[in-house]
């Protein structure tokens, strides 16, 4: 790793990662580490570290994650919220930087199988509604209840649901969305790992 | 079926005694660690480094043997010792270094780099035939060893017609005594 | 922090609702249809009326947290659902530990910022909607343990000691604030699974999330989710556990689907069922096997069924 | 030495209210020390080492008792707590009950020194680290109760092979805990830990900190020398989970000195809880007036540090986490204050 300059960085501008504004209190960071002993990703691979990148945030350096495959693993369990003294929502920093890293084209191969299902969804008005075949099957299992084969979902209800993507520039944003451009993503600071068991 | 992934390392389940072996071969206490990160600060190959020499003090904390034995920075480290000179606990991380690099030459743990150990045993041999090292043979016998046959040919070309490289190794008054210090302190490699 | 952190289910609920909107959940009525119909079947025993509505949508939180879309539209989507319930005077309930946690989350910020509520409703205006925030949002669960005496006095087929792992997947407790227990180490289903017969199994990790969320059961399968879910079962295994019961049909997506897969890759067979603890209170209750919907799971019941003595199809209760 | 007409009030029977109620009855006031436990000693009285000196608390606390024994204008009332307090001029009139029995009292007194002391912040608060659900996750008071049945060499208990100790449970967390650090914290922890190797050298002690605070004479060295010479194993990180696991209790953590997850298998855990003010603490200052903070700590008045109100001085962890040493400055700080009080605004009590 090449040594850093921190007059290089923009220092304290990690609202160039929290546009949002969700993540106020990031600065109250202990760097405790409570997070990173409760991060089920992180005990299969330690490089992945959510103390690290808050320090890498708050010193303005967050590109360094942009193009790492790291923050494509985050589950999203919020154990890392959970536990943390300061209460740093850090999932919804983790939902902003991966927008910047897609911003940046990196980790497109991420959200790529998504565009489908949002592209899907937008039609429905229900995630995960499958291809016809799969339908066959739901239509079955939840004839078979004595429900109505298909989730009661008005036409009202998936036009105005497909309208919302319209009117919040998310029709563009799914349009836009490919992998033309996609800038390769690698693991970062898998120095840190230790072999002893 | 062993599954294999990675597991968090268990502290109570490491080596301990690694901590002892270096307080006893290096003449150095790693508890006496503040962990202040001067010496990463001042290293002059940290840039290059995988784990920084603060970290590696705590891999010996941490008896992670197998980790020290096998990063690249045991063979990126130049031993500039400039880590020592800043450390407020006086910790000499060089001779940690040098002792588990010796640890790994023994026990036949391959650098991650190519070369590394030719290198080394082609100075060595050097050493023990002229009690010097003849720069000349040393990078002609390493670039064939390694397989660079033109890797500095032109280069020494240049160098030879300016009278820069000898091609007649230097040598000491007492040849013995150098090789008497090679038998009293026998190399063993394993695997 | 100025908000209550673990409330009691009297505290929570002073009287127990007559009426609830049920909020509609892709997974639950979808991939695991049998999860809303327990709910309904349930909620008819213990009297409580269930509103739905035809004109609500996905809460869209998915796709939020795969980035597959922008913020705003979950936003606006958030308001529309939620001002949908607030026309009819009604409290949300979920059953998806993902529609709780979005649909707190996002309504949290509205509430707290009003330039979101501000820009969520400028955008719903145009539909003829308007969310002010007054809906409150509950997970069905947090009724089930409010009523937990009720449910027990109701059990025709008690559980007769099964062994049963919780699994309370994340986005619930992670919501700390104003929840029935505390995220570090809760305990309020195995209090439910007691409550109707079974012996819970505290299986050292039972919190260890499905790993299934935010799509990283499709981006990263192999390398992350599989291994994660394997030191799961494999806990939940050495405990003895027969059966996990879940408060997400999400989660059981991964939990359930998966299982198989781990089963090839680590060439270990584990075989737990697992269902939604609504439709685990449905057994209890003595409703009709066939109105649970098991035949969606992946790893099958019968020997659950076997073991309780229950029968299939339409003869049973 | 002529006995003088003034009488204070100490209320707590800790090492603070005793040093206070030394010094004011041999300066030859008439005191009235009211303890709600049976015996003198407080929190003194429970621990079994001392830092920085691995001095014995109970050599300390003797010293005190013989000379509230030996001092005549002391009257000790142990087992008794204070129910209502009211002013007449310079006069409070205070009623006491008897924790057992229904022995109620009235006093005049005219000068109080409030030393209530301490307890710990309640850590099953954190449900990851399972205290009240495991029974060998214990508080550090817990923890002094356990070293001392080893120490007496006749524990029924097996002595633990690996002890883990977690700073910060409840200081320092803005979430579910105490904003503040707790001061002492670093410091008895260290020296708990000291004792586990002294006592058990084959044990190992684990010691989880963010930071060791040791500002203090000799306390820096003291705490190099529980890692240096003793072998205590500092690691630094927050824990975030405890697991049981055959028996024994799984930490997870990171070691942030080195990015990576780690676990450590032990078999006690002693939380280093957050020091908060004794129950009641805060109600009894509105009885005397005295202003409390925000967490209910008392809060001394501009310029003068032991001074809670009128008539009114403090001693001891009421005002805020205090280690021994500092208890007894401040028992004497306020002492000093009452005898001068009396001096310059004498007021013939009864």
């Amino acid at each position: 790793m090449p040594r850093e300059k921190y007059k290089d960085k923009a220092d304290g501008l990690y609202k160039q990662v929290d546009t949002y504004n969700l993540v106020e209190n990031l600065e109250t960071c202990l760097a405790c580490g409570k997070c990173v002993g409760n991060c089920p990703v992180a005990s299969l691979s330690p490089s992945y570290n959510p103390r690290q990148i808050i320090s890498d945030v708050l010193n303005g350096d967050a590109e360094r994650w942009l193009n790492s495959e790291e923050i494509w693993r985050c589950f999203w369990c919020a154990g890392c919220a959970t536990v943390c003294p300061n209460d740093i929502q850090f999932p919804l920093l983790m939902m902003q930087l991966r927008y910047r890293a897609v911003e940046h084209n990196y980790g497109l191969k991420y959200i790529m199988p998504f565009k489908r299902f949002a592209l899907r969804a937008r039609e429905d008005g229900l995630t995960f509604a499958p291809s016809e075949k799969g339908r066959e099957k739901i239509k079955r299992y939840r004839s078979n209840l004595g429900a109505t084969p298909w989730p009661e979902i008005s036409d009202r209800a998936k036009a105005e649901y497909k309208e919302l993507f319209d009117l919040t520039g998310a029709t563009e944003y799914l349009n836009n969305t490919s992998d033309e451009a996609e800038k390769p993503v690698i693991l970062k600071y898998t120095e840190g790992r230790i072999i002893s068991d | 079926m062993a599954v294999e992934f990675y597991r968090p390392m268990r502290l109570n389940n490491l080596n301990s005694s690694l901590q002892q072996e270096i307080r006893e071969a290096c003449d150095t206490d790693v508890e006496m660690c503040l962990e202040c990160g001067k010496c990463t600060g001042g290293c002059s190959n940290a840039h290059i480094f995988d784990y920084t020499p603060r970290k590696i003090v705590q891999l010996v904390k941490m008896g992670a043997e197998e980790t020290l034995m096998n990063m690249d920075a045991l063979w990126t480290c130049v031993a500039c010792h400039l880590c020592v000179d800043r450390c407020p606990s006086q910790i000499n991380i060089p001779r940690i270094m040098d002792y588990m690099r010796e640890k790994a030459y023994h026990q036949g743990v391959k650098a991650r780099r190519p070369n590394v150990e030719l290198f080394h045993e082609l100075m060595l041999d050097s050493i023990k035939q002229t009690g010097k090292v003849a720069e000349t043979q040393l990078i002609i016998k390493f670039n064939l060893g390694s397989k660079q046959y033109l890797k500095d040919a032109d280069l020494g070309r240049r160098m030879f017609f300016k009278g820069k490289l000898s091609p007649f190794s230097p040598n000491v008054k007492d040849i013995n005594q150098v090789r008497l210090m090679f038998i009293r302190t026998p190399v063993h490699k394993e695997g | 922090m100025t908000e209550q952190r673990v409330v009691s289910p009297e505290e929570l609920f002073p009287e127990v609702p007559a009426s609830i909107f049920l909020f509609r959940s892709c997974t639950g009525s979808m991939e695991y249809p049998g999860t809303e119909n327990a709910i309904k079947e349930v909620m008819n025993k213990l009297g409580v009326n269930i509103v739905m509505d035809p004109d609500q949508t996905c809460c869209s939180g998915y796709l939020l947290t795969c980035s597959a879309h922008k913020p705003e539209v979950s936003l606006a989507v958030t308001a529309r659902n939620l001002a949908i319930v607030e026309k009819q005077n009604l409290d949300t309930y979920v059953f998806c530990n993902g529609c709780y946690g979005y649909n707190r989350e996002l309504s949290h910020i509205m509430k707290h910022n009003p330039a979101y509520m501000q820009m969520a409703n400028d955008v719903i205006a145009k539909q003829g909607y308007k969310y002010e925030g007054k809906t409150e949002i509950h997970h069905v669960q947090e009724l089930w343990y409010r009523l937990k005496d009720e449910i027990a006095s109701k059990v025709v087929n008690p559980l007769q000691g099964l062994k049963v792992g919780v699994h309370y997947g994340c986005h619930y407790l992670a919501q700390q604030y104003h929840i029935l227990d505390d995220g570090g180490y809760p305990t309020f289903h195995e209090e439910i699974i007691e409550a109707i017969g079974g012996t819970p199994v505290f299986y050292k990790e039972r919190q260890l999330c499905c790993g299934y969320s935010v799509g990283r059961g499709i981006t990263h399968k192999e390398v992350m989710v599989q291994p994660h879910l394997y030191k799961k079962f494999k806990s939940a295994k050495e405990a003895g556990v027969e059966l996990i019961t879940t408060c997400c049909p999400g989660c059981n997506v991964g939990l359930d689907r998966e299982q198989p897969n781990l089963t090839k890759r680590y060439e270990e067979e584990f075989n737990i069922p697992v269902i939604d603890i609504s439709q685990l209170i449905g057994i209890a209750l003595g409703v009709p096997l066939k109105k649970l919907g098991f035949e969606a799971n992946t790893v099958p019941l019968n020997g659950i069924i076997n073991r309780l003595g229950l029968e299939r199809g339409e003869s049973s209760l | 030495m002529k006995d003088k007409g003034e009488t204070t009030l100490v209320v707590g029977g800790g090492l603070a209210g005793m040093e206070a109620a030394l010094k004011i009855g041999q300066a030859g006031y008439k005191v009235i020390l009211v303890e709600k436990q049976a015996v003198l000693g407080g929190v003194l009285g429970q621990l079994y080492s001392s830092f920085p000196r691995w001095e014995d608390p109970q050599a300390l606390l003797n010293n005190k008792l013989q000379q509230i024994q030996q001092c005549p204008q002391i009257m000790v009332l142990t087992g008794m707590s204070i129910t209502n307090a009211q002013r007449d001029d310079k006069v409070y009139i205070v009623d006491l009950q008897g924790i057992n029995q229904g022995d109620i009292r009235q006093i005049r007194v005219d000068a109080v020194v409030l030393a209530t002391g301490f307890e710990l912040f309640d850590a099953s608060v954190y449900g990851e680290y399972g205290y009240g659900i495991y029974p060998n996750v214990v508080n550090s008071l817990e923890f002094e109760a356990k070293l001392k049945e080893w120490g007496s060499g006749h524990s029924e208990q097996i002595p633990p092979k690996s002890v883990a100790f977690f700073k910060c449970v409840g200081s320092r967390d803005r979430s579910k805990g105490k904003p503040y650090c707790s001061k002492i914290c670093c410091m008895y922890t260290a020296k708990q830990a000291g004792i586990v190797k002294d006592m058990f050298p084959e044990a190992k002690a684990y010691v989880f900190y963010m930071d060791y605070r040791a500002s203090g004479k000799d306390y820096e060295e003291f705490t190099r020398s529980v890692i240096e010479t003793k072998h205590v194993r500092y690691v630094r990180g927050r824990p975030s989970k405890v697991l049981p696991e055959n028996g024994k209790l799984i930490v997870r953590a990171e070691d942030t000195l080195m990015g990576v997850p780690i676990e450590v298998e032990v078999d006690m855990i002693v939380l280093a809880a957050a020091i908060i003010p004794s129950r009641g603490t805060r109600e009894l200052a509105q009885m005397f007036r005295a202003v409390t903070d925000e967490y209910g700590f008392l809060e001394h008045e501009t310029f003068n540090p032991v001074k809670a109100g009128d008539r009114v001085f403090f001693a001891g962890a009421c005002g805020f986490a205090i280690e021994t040493q500092g208890a007894q400055y401040q028992g004497a700080a306020a002492a000093a204050e009452v005898i001068a009080l009396f001096n310059r605004d004498p007021q013939g009590g009864d």
